[in-house]
């Protein structure tokens, strides 16, 4: 697939933009500036959210995901200082503070947000996508599925319904191989868990390289048509968690020492991407110098921003929401 | 208002089509509302008249029936989703609590999730210990969602209006007992009742009996038991167990001064606890006698037909709890 | 498969013990002899429990169903006086009168019971089969799935928990083509169900035919041997309900007319059986009504039985067993 | 007796080892309960001691994680399945009420399902929503299950071993905010604490302040603060929600004729509720003032800190309503 040089660079300002800003909430939590015991960073997934993102029209086509949702949030261009607000839990955070790392969400990018019930937005994908078949336009429904998810009788009940009625669901497994300390081969009979698509009457994409943007977002855009014509699609995506589950997970970089150091050295995204592009468009490490140090930038500004903002801390602000009125 | 005497399953009905044909966003999905024209018949003739994409036969499948509608009312559809009868619900209390109930809290009121969950509730007719749930406080325990117990044919029809049209989630709970009972149906397709409204179906001034669903129908007969001894009993029928109208049952009992709450379900940790205890809490002034409950003897529902009797509440049963406070 | 005459002879005797019980029982219900809302009978699928009880050793292997349960405690062979004693909710029932017509069980025969929540017995299934495999015993545990079913999370969940731990679960799909109103089309996104067992690690062992005795006993005693050697095998047996769901199901006879007859002139399982010893061992047409008569005697006298049992009425009946002690 | 100070988890923890030492049987299931050595380091060292037979780490399956330890149960093994946290076991809620909780009663006695139902509950450290309830309460409406609220180290020792023995399904819920505080426990690998009996963990006269789990804590720090103006409070830790020690409750009651409920959960059809509907019926002509309840507020638990907190209750505010009914 041929893709212009603009484009490259801009999945490669996206990727930096999520890598950098998950480092810093990793520092800022060790600092007890986030704070609370989830967070679950993104670092290692970026191709993923970067090339299904670049698949979809965003703020017309939909998009859902767990916990692990700062990426996708990123990738959709959402506002980092705002997304970094909802990480210390103020005023201006996307969610208002409400939400936190693993509920960020923005109605106006038809991003429906990050859940923590594992599965639990499975259906609502599927809901989603009803209503793009209900309306009959020609939307699209994308939906981040963890290997874990899989086994959760959610997904089961989810897939099944949209194989059912031909929905337009894309349905991404992010196989980065773990659910928490679990491995795919001890939580799945078969670890091939693209193969469940066809007892669903789903079609089946295989597995695809979730390291490589350029791979995701092909099989995305394929997808895309395939779901809005035909029904919907599952695609494996593989890929690898760089910070182990979350921040609970203290010991991954011991107990997965010898692999995650095997990714990182011959599967990082990000150096995929700059190899295909040096390889592509010759030597733009100038380029990809300046976009990495405005990445730091934003992220330097978004923490700025969301020190700034202040705590809500009034009972008009706690119960504010609960109904609509 | 001109009005139509209807067994409240067909002022169930009535409501469901009006609201379909008002509105292009309504619609109905779940287990056998389609083909089979609903296990209760509320969509009967349904299919027939709105056609597949708006009468939607699902699998069995109870989490993604209720997390589905959740995900088509976050997209500006107006799902009325049915879980067949409520003890499935069970197997989407996560759907209904943690997702509907929860979602336009937790993003900041960025969504809405105007879904109606419609469930067949109650016991009787020997359906046995998995099958005889009236488990309505679990849902009204949490926030974010509305829940609907209507007690007669003309308040289904205008509370069922009410929940299609409310933009917040609503488990509404149709009594198994009470569908083919009749009662008098407004004609008029606006009718609508306010959410969390309670209402006092009779007047009297001995004793208060707080109640709601199939409950209405052993308080009313208690009562006429009652008055030939010269008791007047002031019925307080809830509707909607959340959000809880404890205002008029207060201003009730400070008249009466005296209360028989009257549920269907279980006695622990249940609608009668929480009735007598906001009583005792905002009445104690007022109070000549304890608060008594008539509920559900505390085992599980068994099939045999005498067994399965002497565990439910009846009017015999309020008319005691009555006499015992007077 | 050559099977001994007597051995055909008493599958016969079983089959039409179960097909005249359930019309007893149909009778007894018009009559409101029988009461309730929940009656469901077995008739049509009278093979499939036939052939998976005759491939098991009774009271050593494990069994368990849905509310579809009469045709199995009468295979396994339970007393047929207490099993109707129970549709009446007798003090004799099997039991007590407490569980009806979908709560038939025997801890005797290792009938674990018929459950009435849709799906909510194959866990459990599951957990037999953990513990035979904690054990360390050569048992298996056979499980009835209705068609239905297979498209709730419990299955899911219990069957790739079977496949994860490789645990000796037989699941035997009764595709009866519907759950309720609704068919396999309608409700399974890929209505070939039995192809789900891959997404499972579980062996897959296809479509038997499920009006075919002979065929059951073979693929489950095959089964068997499989599920304790090497893990958990799925069976999907076609079979076709003659009685509709239950008997709330008041229009099957008119909706489903011409497949009823269709598969009652043609797929009959008695009397495809009695084709096959007919053409094995000769006119046995005397036995067989000899066997027939004996049968609708048992039915009579279990008729009886029932009736002549006092239902349980007091609050020490109604109490006991909400706790052991 | 002999006692070591433990952490409430590793009493726990000794409990559960010494079961699984004691009775071949017991094992346990659930996620991360292996490798990771506990989501909340209940089980730190299992998996190494006894091996993968008897420390199962299973797929995220709530349905089948509760489902396959009933199973598991009838047929005579002694699982004790971990639920992770209770958020999760509304996934399993069927699993637990309509088959652990039944199935003795439905088949007349014919099984017994000997399950432990390990759930880390409650709120704090910005969970957010979804991941912060203290929902027993649904548990113990229903009979057929016992449900185990532990306040103290020594007691979550004594009452686990008790609920692993035991041949009835139960629930145990362990309070997250409880794991790392310390406490006596007894050096007596059959140290069992019986079935449904309360505690009062503190003699007082003058107000009874009711609890369970980590409520204790609040009660305690409050009747501290009260005794500095010389109130006497006595508090009655529950210990289980079902059975309900109201005996115990009626008692204490009877002495102060005043009674705060506290509970870390929402306030409607609640503890509270059962609590104090339960002591105006039975302790009528006791009440010197109305039973006050505190509980959380009435919301979905919100991320940010500060909101966090304002939603809990806390000693300050079980002063107050303790102040209120002087
Ligand atoms: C229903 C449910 N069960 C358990 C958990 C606890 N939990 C949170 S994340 C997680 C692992 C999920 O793994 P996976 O789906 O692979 O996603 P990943 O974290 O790898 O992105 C678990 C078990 C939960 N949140 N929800
Ligand atoms: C969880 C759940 N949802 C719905 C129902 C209502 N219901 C009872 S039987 C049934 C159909 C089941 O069909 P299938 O599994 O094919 O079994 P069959 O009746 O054909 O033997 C349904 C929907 C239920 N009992 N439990
Ligand atoms: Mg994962
Ligand atoms: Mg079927």
């Amino acid at each position: 697939m041929a893709l212009d040089k603009a484009t490259l660079l801009d999945w490669y300002r996206q990727m930096v933009l999520i890598r950098e800003f998950e480092e810093a909430c990793q520092h800022l939590y060790n600092e007890k500036r986030i704070t609370g015991v989830y967070l679950h960073l993104a670092s290692g997934h970026e191709a993923i959210y970067v090339g299904a993102v670049a698949a979809m029209r965003v703020g017309t086509d939909h998009i859902i995901t767990a916990y692990r949702d700062h990426g996708i949030a990123l990738a959709l261009g959402m506002d980092a200082g705002r997304v970094m607000a909802e990480m210390m839990g103020k005023r201006d955070g996307v969610s208002g503070g409400k939400g936190g790392s693993m509920h960020l969400a923005s109605a106006e990018h038809n991003f429906y947000g990050g859940y923590a019930i594992v599965g639990g937005h499975l259906p609502l994908a599927t809901g989603l996508a009803l209503a793009c078949k209900y309306r009959g336009n020609d939307q699209f429904v994308i939906s981040m599925i963890g290997d874990g998810a899989t086994n959760n009788g959610y997904f089961h009940e989810a897939l099944n319904m949209s194989g059912v009625d031909k929905l337009p669901n894309i349905w991404i497994i992010e196989n980065n191989g773990y659910g928490m300390g679990t491995s795919v081969e001890k939580a799945a009979g078969n670890p091939i868990l693209h193969e469940r698509a066809r007892g669903y009457g789903i079609e089946d994409y295989g597995r695809v390289d979730g390291q490589d943007v350029i791979a995701m977002y092909d099989a995305v855009s394929r997808a895309a048509k395939h779901a809005v014509e035909h029904g919907p699609v599952l695609i494996e995506a593989m890929t690898y968690r760089y910070r182990g589950h979350g921040v609970s997970d203290k010991q991954y970089d011991t107990r997965l020492k010898a692999e995650l150091e095997e990714w990182k050295a011959t599967k990082d995204p990000i150096e995929i991407l700059k190899r295909h592009i040096a390889k592509e468009h010759g030597d733009v490490s100038a380029e990809l110098d300046a976009i990495h140090q405005a990445q730091l930038k934003i992220v330097e500004e978004s923490i700025q921003f969301a020190d700034a903002s202040p705590l809500p801390n009034t009972l008009e602000e706690l119960f504010a929401h609960v109904y609509v009125d | 208002m001109a009005a139509k005497n209807l067994p409240m399953r067909d002022a169930l009905r009535r409501a469901l089509m009006e609201e379909m044909e008002r509105d292009e966003n309504v619609f109905v999905m779940g287990q056998e509302v389609g083909v089979w024209q609903g296990t209760h018949r509320v969509t009967q003739g349904f299919l027939e008249k709105f056609g597949e994409r708006r009468v939607r036969d699902t699998p069995i499948s109870e989490m993604a029936i209720a997390g589905a509608a959740v995900g088509a009312a976050m997209a500006g559809l107006r799902p009325v989703a049915e879980m067949m009868t409520i003890n499935f619900a069970f197997l989407a209390l996560d759907a209904m609590i943690n997702h509907a109930a929860k979602i336009h809290y937790m993003f900041n009121g960025q969504f809405k999730v105007p879904a109606v969950f419609r469930a067949a509730s109650g016991w009787g007719n020997q359906a046995t210990a998995t099958h005889s749930h009236t488990p309505e406080v679990i849902w009204a325990h949490f926030p974010g969602m509305y829940v609907a117990t209507p007690a007669t044919a003309g308040d289904a029809y205008g509370m069922l209006k009410t929940a299609i049209r409310n933009d917040n989630p609503i488990l509404f709970s149709e009594s198994i007992g009470l569908y083919p009972r009749p009662g008098q149906v407004p004609d008029d397709p606006d009718y609508m009742l306010p959410i969390g409204k309670a209402d006092v179906k009779r007047e009297g001034k001995h004793v208060t009996l707080v109640t709601y669903a199939r409950g209405l129908e052993w308080c009313t007969a208690a009562a006429k038991e009652l008055e030939k001894d010269g008791v007047q009993c002031e019925i307080v029928d809830m509707r909607w167990l959340r959000p809880l109208d404890t205002a008029t049952v207060f201003e009730s009992f400070k008249k009466t001064n005296r209360a028989v709450i009257v549920e269907e379900s279980l006695p622990f940790y249940s609608f009668g606890s929480e009735i007598a205890a906001q009583i005792q809490e905002h009445c104690f002034d007022y109070m000549d006698a304890p608060v008594k409950r008539v509920s559900a003897l505390d085992v599980p529902v068994p099939y045999s037909h005498d067994l399965e009797l002497m565990c439910f509440p009846n009017a015999q049963k309020v008319v005691e709890a009555v006499k015992s406070i007077l």
